[in-house]
């Protein structure tokens, strides 16, 4: 691997650097809030270049950062985890969430045609898909813990994540439950609603999206003043897509993604509204609460959720989401 | 026979569509036909299928272009020479029995996730069918005609173009009737990463917003792609090898 | 040293520069002995014809001469000149090489194509330069591959039945075409063939191979042009039938 | 030539462990030899390699097997009759056009997820080389062996057992090269659903998990794989095609 | 009828039961005219030697009469027998088939080993059973090629040039083998040869094919077996060397 670590290294407890020298650029894998940057005008403001990448999802994400082909991912809080366990240091810049988590969830249980799950006591005895290393792997053990029910209790189907194969092995009833986010709720509704096909919400926070960044990129202090500014513009995004609905729905969804009005128009709608918190207190916490039942459950050593967040950038976007 | 080769797509065609209006099929897993018409129709409009077409038809052309130059290249030398055989014949066994989901990340590694990583990947896929068929029809070169050349004491130049590569353009040739369709489908696996246009990425963002009917459209398309470049390569072969006279005339 | 045609004046092969060398040759097939520790020389421009059963190794010994079959079981000596030619017994035309460029195959440099078409007017096969090998009938073939092994100027001929599917008429003008070659380049050659005839017209030195070793090494002169009627061209004749195991009551139909 | 075809992987290997040992090839992206020897030993020890290769390995031969039947069964029929040709040409050339990760979702609807619709996948992609290979191999025999067959007014059956059949097997034989081959790499698809055993599984879980080791021993493991089947089947080849003499020989 | 060997009757190819019944016969090749509006007729148990130089069709003519290259432009009737046997001026065996399996080919049923064994006895060939084809010789091949003609008995042999690679012995022991299959089964025979003594010895009437017709048609008529040096042995063959454009001065080396 390429290895341009900098001559002047910043310690990771030095204060962030304000400036941005000229000539930095700044790798990021974050599709949609790519969009939300350029169309709010953000893009042009940033004093330092950036070299957009469509990397998402956590596998991807790892791959990238230890290719040295991307410098920021934007994930939920499982690869993070992932990536310590594998040797790859991580630092969470960014925290976003979702007000109201519980009833604006990212993913709902998908049920099959009559699988006659109503509640998640129903879990019971079900064959459930379940991907490990996915974040939907860690929802449904979340799931299960929830409901005081142990892997034991149910069948796990092991069935990777990828594209539409969950509403597929639903609606062929080749497993009872499994969690479908975004526009696959909606589709699977419209499509099998008529079956018996039905979603029931799991209950629990399943809200966070991180900008993660290596623990080696922060040492360079150039990238790490980038990263700063980077971090502002993401947050004032996030006010520009709460604010500016329609544009939002039809400059991305629609023109960009290929979906139709109403798909954007539902998706907006359930994704709630965002909230980027000033203090990481009780983030770290939870974070540690998935950590520690992950850790149980795939038998790998225990972490301490404080060591994934870099809390120089603790107040960076929550100011700039206040100030937007 | 009056259709000829269409008969099987055509009957496939039929089947498709009597499956959907009868309703065997069900419209909500495999789009009719019909709706795929629509539905390419719309991507048509707004420009979308076009553009992927284009983007994929550069990078497929490029990685094909490379890889049956690398592959055919490869092929003589571990073809003609004892010790190009022992150094690259077992390493292209390998790469070949490598799954390319696999070698991704090593690809992504060295090459990083740019343009780059994606043709090499596809050269990858490419050159390994395109080296095996040229080895192979290399290898099995009648031992009379190889004799011919002794005797008329042909230089290694000659030899090449007048015995070997003719000799081995059949096997060639059906090397590339896999690797342009190997070109094709490599666009799936290379622009799951970092692309925004391609029909891979067109492929694999409707399986993400569960848009069946796009990939229907996506599949169809590389039915049509497929038998298109695949009914090119044997028009070559026919061409190119009318002097034989086989079962098939 | 011979001189040729005619066979005016003729040395055994034993003779001054021989330009074919051959000692103790062997070849063995799975255990079945081909070629039996094999002497062979021919002259500078000697024309020997070389006769023998069907399946007595005249192939394998052209081969050796050619020096094909480096892997076949056997050991021996031989010395041939560097620009020799060989006629396969099977036409051995490229497939996928059209007539003409058959022709010239091993020839390069401006003029190729030039006398690639002499050549194939020669053997009667002008206007086909462009048609492909499979098309031609088999005479037609076996006379491609006799002009492309003329088309080059061999010190050494090696011809494996070259004329064995041609007609009566067509033999003798291929014949006539060979003796013009002897004439301009005066290559040593060694031509297998069954026809006693032939063998006794052409050469200057007629062989016969029996059981892997040359039993017959005969000289034939003959007087001026060489009439078959010659009784001294019919003793040869018969003399060689004999040794094939030819008697001349067989040579007639009970 | 002393190593003959080991030569190739073992110059591999050597570089792979320089590059390991220097530096150069950073032990968390591409573990070193060493490494995946003891990880390898790990996997051992815990059972956890044989019984994913027993399991993978019942998989692979069973979709083999049937694979290998049935493009045989449909080369001969394809090759031999018009109408033959017509129906099932198109279609296979279509089948082989789409990528196998998008026909997945459709192998779930109809098959399901259990061993059936995994020895259904692994069939679908094995039958294609077969296929191709024995078609062509079939289609190209030389026409003068077809006129004897005529001459000798051979019956229908005699015809394929004495002429057809030996005079594809060059061709049906490089197919199955590639038929092994792919066997094996269709287990990474397969076995990333609904299981939780297989070479393919423990390679998908280990990519999802980020284990860099694991997947290397996977690598390694299919790359040896690979060699190994494809050393068989070219030997079965060369013993096989014996009659042959070639300029390999 | 004519009878067979010996010529000893005879009768025009306008006699009764002809087994082959050839109209108006034409092929082209590209715009080349082979055969031009050809006719012929062969009885039931008649020898039929063609001549023809290299390149005048005999070939295309016995493929036609075999029902090869349908595709082939041009038009006319055929009629032959259901059960004939070809032998190709190719050896054309299977390379894949051991010498055995090729001599069997066409046969089934127990006992076809059997035949098998004895036909590649008769060719000289006993013992060599499982060699493959391209270990044999020139003149081994083609006896193969016999040998698997002779081991169905057919109701007309088309022989092209079944000869031309054997040496006078083997040639003369295969006449042998051929008459006696003519006796025990009385087949009709074409046979396409070279070679002017060989059809004037075996056949009962010789055909010389030039420029797409049949220009000379004549009864083979010598009393008791046919020695080569008979008076009118040697005037059908200067008859029909002259046919085939050789004067007997271009039988001499000049
Ligand atoms: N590759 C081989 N393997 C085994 N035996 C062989 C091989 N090549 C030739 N032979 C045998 O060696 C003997 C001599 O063969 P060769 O071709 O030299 O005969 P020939 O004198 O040219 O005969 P012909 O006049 O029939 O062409 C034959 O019996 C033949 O079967
Ligand atoms: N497939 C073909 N395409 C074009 N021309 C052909 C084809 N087959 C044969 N011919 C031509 O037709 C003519 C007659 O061929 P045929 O094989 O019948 O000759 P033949 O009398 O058997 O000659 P030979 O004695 O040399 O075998 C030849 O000039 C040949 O070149
Ligand atoms: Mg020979
Ligand atoms: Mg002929």
């Amino acid at each position: 691997a390429k290895d341009d670590r900098p001559t002047v290294r910043l310690a990771l407890d030095a204060p962030l650097p304000a400036k941005v020298p000229s000539g930095t650029v700044l790798r990021v894998g974050d599709k949609e809030l790519q969009k939300a940057i350029e169309f709010s005008g953000q893009a042009e403001k940033l004093s330092f270049d950036v070299s957009w990448a469509n990397i998402s999802g956590g596998p991807e994400t790892l791959e990238a950062f230890r290719a040295d082909a991307l410098d920021i991912g934007s994930v939920a809080d499982i690869p993070p985890i992932h990536a310590a366990w594998t040797g790859q240091p991580t630092k969470i810049v960014a925290a976003k969430f979702r007000q109201d988590p519980i009833n604006h969830p990212i993913y709902q249980l998908g049920v099959a045609p009559g699988a006659g799950v109503a509640s998640l006591a129903d879990l019971r005895g079900r064959k459930i898909a379940y991907s490990p290393g996915q974040a939907q792997g860690a929802l449904v053990l979340r799931v299960l813990h929830q409901a005081g029910l142990t892997k034991g209790d149910v069948k796990l189907v092991e069935l990777a994540s990828t594209g539409d194969v969950y509403p597929t092995a639903l609606a062929s009833r080749q497993v009872d439950v499994a969690p479908i986010g975004g526009i696959n709720v909606k589709r699977y509704l419209a499509k099998y609603a008529r079956d018996g096909g039905t979603t029931i919400s799991h209950g629990l926070r399943d809200d966070p999206g991180h900008l993660y960044v290596r623990a080696q990129t922060l040492e360079d202090p150039a990238k790490a003043a980038a990263i700063r500014e980077y971090v502002q513009a993401w947050a004032r995004a996030w006010v520009w897509i709460e604010q500016n609905p329609d544009e939002w729905i039809d400059r991305y969804y629609v023109k960009n993604q290929g979906l139709s009005r109403e798909d954007g128009q539902w998706l907006v709608d359930n994704a709630g509204v965002p909230d980027i918190p000033a203090s990481w207190s009780d983030v770290i916490a939870r974070h540690q609460q998935t950590i520690d039942l992950l850790a149980k459950e795939t038998g790998n050593r225990s972490l301490n959720a404080a060591d994934l967040y870099d809390r120089r950038y603790e107040s960076v976007g929550a100011t700039a989401f206040g100030r937007a | 026979m009056p259709f000829g080769s269409a008969l099987g797509p055509l009957l496939l065609l039929a089947v498709w569509s009597l499956g959907s209006l009868t309703g065997v099929l069900d419209e909500r897993t495999l789009s009719a036909p019909w709706t795929v018409v629509t539905t390419s129709g719309d991507l048509i409009a707004s420009g979308r299928l076009q553009e992927s077409l284009l983007v994929s038809t550069q990078r497929a052309g490029l990685g094909l272009a490379l890889g049956v130059l690398i592959g055919t290249v490869l092929a003589l030398t571990a073809g003609l020479s004892r010790w190009g055989e022992a150094v690259i014949d077992g390493p292209v066994q390998i790469k070949r029995a490598i799954p390319a989901l696999a070698l991704l990340p090593l690809l992504i590694l060295w090459l990083g996730i740019d343009e780059q990583m994606k043709i090499v990947t596809i050269t990858l896929g490419v050159f390994v069918p395109v080296y095996i068929h040229t080895h192979n029809g290399l290898r099995t070169i009648d031992q009379r005609y190889v004799e011919l050349a002794e005797a008329l004491r042909l230089g290694p130049g000659r030899f090449v173009r007048r015995v070997v590569l003719p000799g081995a353009l059949p096997g060639f040739l059906l090397g590339l009737r896999f690797a342009v369709v190997s070109a094709w489908l490599s666009l799936v696996v290379v622009e799951q990463i970092n692309s925004t246009s391609g029909i891979g990425y067109m492929m694999e963002l409707a399986r993400q917003y569960g848009q069946t009917d796009i990939i229907i459209v996506g599949l169809v398309l590389y039915g049509i792609l497929g038998l298109l470049s695949d009914g090119a390569v044997r028009l070559v072969q026919r061409r190119a090898l009318s002097w034989r006279r086989t079962l098939a005339d | 040293m011979a001189t040729h045609p005619g066979g005016l004046t003729l040395d055994d092969s034993t003779g001054l520069d021989p330009v074919v060398r051959v000692r103790g040759l062997s070849r063995r097939f799975g255990g079945r002995t081909v070629l039996d520790d094999l002497d062979l020389e021919i002259g500078g421009n000697e024309f020997v014809a070389l006769l023998g059963r069907s399946g007595s190794g005249k192939s394998t010994l052209l081969r050796a001469l050619a020096g094909l079959d480096p892997d076949v079981a056997g050991d021996g000596r031989v010395e041939v000149p560097e620009n020799s030619s060989v006629i396969f017994q099977d036409a051995r035309l490229l497939p996928w090489q059209r007539v003409l460029a058959n022709v010239v195959l091993g020839l390069s440099g401006p003029g190729a194509v030039q006398r690639g078409l002499e050549r194939l007017a020669e053997v009667g096969l002008a206007g086909r330069e462009r048609a492909w090998p499979n098309q031609l009938s088999g005479g037609e073939q076996q006379r491609v591959a006799l002009a492309r092994s003329l088309v080059s100027e061999p010190r050494l001929l090696l011809a494996d039945e070259p004329f064995g599917a041609l007609d009566a008429l067509t033999r003798i003008r291929m014949h006539g075409l060979l003796r013009e070659l002897c004439r301009r380049h005066r290559p040593a050659v060694l031509l297998v063939t069954h026809d006693v005839d032939e063998a006794v017209a052409l050469a200057d030195r007629v062989l016969v191979l029996d059981a892997g070793r040359i039993t017959v090494d005969t000289a034939i002169e003959l007087p001026g042009p060489r009439q078959h009627r010659h009784p001294r061209f019919l003793e040869y004749r018969e003399r060689l039938l004999a040794a094939l195991g030819v008697t001349t009551d067989e040579g007639t139909i009970p």
